[in-house]
């Protein structure tokens, strides 16, 4: 089977952003996406900590100490970009005012629910940060994250095992195989990655998908 | 790009529909759309649900809505300050409906709504009048009433510098509701009185991120 | 009876606010306390539209339409003063951030209800402004009124007739007679303004007062 | 006269008792009051709840909390960031309790405290483990969780400027959670990097009003 890249998989992605949207991004492969936004596009983006406009890494010796992003990577500020609390920009996200969340996932069940916060892990302290705020408030979730675990085992499924980070709340999912939408009559793929038949994708998804168009 | 710019206040509400709930913000004359609300009363649509701190006074901003009786029901905490005739005019003829809001109240439920939150337990106006038929609860001993978000199709407000993304930055206090308004309605419509240019506001000086807003309108000196 | 005037009644209430308090002055002639605070007190009043720090009136000509007081009259800053919204405003008001609210009365009961924003008259409008969020939030509340209305009815009485701003939320009552304190055994009289005896005092009240420590 | 300055970190925290519920304003290393953070480990309370957050990477910060022991229990969103080595040792020991809450409901709570409500309804964490235990509620069709206000006996934050008034102003990105931890603690201390003369913060960008703050100490340059 054919499988994109974590470069490939953001920039496939990053074609489905449209010009002027607001957008916050995930720790982890979805802040790759700001890098493949097409241009000509003014795209926003949002960061939990209190920060509308992100901009790109600073060049060493001009990082400013406090302006860094969800991942606690230095960053800088657009033009036109801003500050404010966490409060301010928790009722941002919570308040359906961003457009578009893209979001890791260590699972997606066939009904939409996401779960990238905790594992079955008892000894490994779990983590939510605003995951769970993102994926109730944001107008669109987008799921981007490998389509198996490293070792193979399927993460689109017909039930979350690990503990959910939001029910139903997930509209599509970008996998390294396909494009696939979570619509009422269930996980449709919109789109196989090159060279890979829907067979073969099936094979390697815990639940029954629709098959693309023809 | 993102340029949230309209040419003219007129062109700005061509959209609002009969029967809208319509934000104003503002205190008294502070912070006050002045132009904006001149828009609407040139527009005509009628039947509207004004949500206001105050119902105006003489012939200016609200109280020309009320006089041109374009206003079904005033949402608001105070509309009787010195010369609100037209609203005293109104109430007492039983034409307008009045939902009386405490301040607090008023603003927090507008905030809650842009927030996405349900709702909120607040002591004000526990064991009193306003919290009749509402759901009230004892927490920790102190008594609270359950308020709900309050919403609207348009919030028109007033800031002293805009730029085309929609940012804002308010004059002394001219903010006051005109933050959580814009965070609270469907549409929100900004009148500046200086619109900049993108980079020139204080990133650390904008009350009204641009993503809480849709239009921005530099005044025209209608007034 | 010696009645104070209503400068005299601001002049005895400002004389009970402490060096460094925060203070919201109602509208009406609570407003007119700031006038007679004793010198070499530091005290920040707070004004419900967004104003901590309000200062005197300004100069002719120099009024900032945007800067007035919850009275909508032009008022300054002082240095040291900040402006923020309403609903940070009613922050602090609800959130007991500040020390005394001197508040406006229509009635005020035995047990310290207040009614202070609506009358029996149901054509004439009611308004309640931030009466409620201070009456509830205020570390202590002050009324200050005359002692009965214009034509000789008491004010200070059983129970409230007029619809409740508050209940029990009343600290002191400063009136053109006294000054009582809502206490847990009854209204305490603890000062008699010069002249008027306790039983004058009485007579003029609808509610049984507790004569002040001989 | 209104002073709320303290002539160092350690005279500004000597009513630390232990068992305290204290806030630490900051997210990563952004906005963190590090040098009060060190004077509360020297000052040597313990049996602390710290309210934060993160729970500090390598020796630094909490982290230095939690290696001395002087933390029984963190709450928190995110407890593990890279390097958070001291957070998952004494968790995997079973040494600390852990309260995990979704980052905008923290804020929240903490905003909640300070702003006087009794809770409010949240859709964040409906249908999740979040919300066990917690009363739920269906308004207008959609899922919320009842969650309740969140305060504190001290708040430690850090800000960019500050006054003898404790109004406060921030750099950038590091307001993030200071304003809403002032509102919310019994005493709130803040460690400032300049202190200012009164009237040399411009009106409209105190991000924190100085009647939320108690303490103002100025950077001794101690880390």
């Amino acid at each position: 089977m054919q499988r994109l890249t974590p470069e490939q998989m953001a920039e496939r992605l990053a074609q489905d952003i449209p010009d002027g949207s607001y957008v916050n991004l995930g720790i982890g492969m979805p802040v790759m996406v700001a890098n493949f936004v097409p241009e000509g596009r003014d795209v926003i983006y949002h960061s939990e900590n209190g920060i509308l406009g992100v901009g790109p890494t600073p060049a060493p010796g001009t990082e400013d100490p406090d302006l860094i992003n969800a991942a606690k990577q230095y960053v800088t500020l657009i033009k036109g970009g801003c500050f404010f609390d966490t409060a301010e920009s928790f009722a941002m996200m919570r308040g359906g005012h961003l457009d578009i969340a893209v979001l890791g996932g260590f699972q997606v069940s066939a009904a939409g629910d996401l779960a990238n916060w905790a594992t079955d892990n008892e000894k490994y302290p779990p983590a939510v940060g605003g995951a769970m705020d993102l994926s109730v408030g944001a107008k669109a979730v987008y799921v981007l994250m490998r389509h198996t675990t490293k070792d193979g085992q399927p993460k689109i499924l017909d039930e979350c095992s690990y503990p959910l980070t939001g029910a139903g709340v997930v509209r599509r999912i970008y996998t390294d195989l396909a494009v696939i939408e979570v619509t009422d009559a269930g996980l449709q793929v919109v789109e196989l990655h090159d060279g890979n038949s829907f067979e073969d994708v099936q094979a390697a998804t815990g639940t029954r998908l629709l098959p693309p168009a023809a | 790009m993102i340029d949230k710019r309209i040419a003219s206040m007129r062109e700005a509400l061509t959209d609002v529909a009969p029967g809208s709930a319509v934000m104003i913000g503002g205190f008294g004359s502070s912070g006050i759309p002045f132009e904006l609300i001149e828009a609407l009363r040139q527009h005509g649509a009628g039947d509207l649900t004004i949500i206001s701190n105050n119902a105006g006074v003489a012939e200016e901003g609200i109280a020309a809505l009320l006089r041109d009786r374009l206003v079904r029901k005033v949402v608001c905490s105070y509309p009787r300050s010195q010369g609100s005739i037209w609203f005293e005019r109104l109430f007492e003829e039983g034409a307008i409906e009045l939902e009386l809001i405490p301040q607090g109240t008023f603003a927090e439920r507008m905030r809650a709504a842009g927030a996405g939150l349900g709702g909120f337990f607040t002591p004000t106006g526990y064991g009193t009048k306003m919290a009749e038929g509402k759901e009230t609860r004892e927490i920790d001993g102190r008594g609270y009433v359950l308020e709900h978000p309050l919403s609207a199709d348009f919030a028109l407000v007033r800031a002293h510098k805009g730029d085309r993304w929609g940012n804002l930055a308010y004059n002394t206090a001219g903010r006051n509701f005109n933050p959580v308004m814009a965070m609270a309605a469907e549409v929100t419509v900004a009148e500046v009185e200086h619109l900049v240019e993108l980079g020139d506001l204080n990133p650390e000086s904008v009350a009204t991120p641009g993503v809480f807003v849709n239009r921005v309108v530099a005044q025209e000196g209608m007034n």
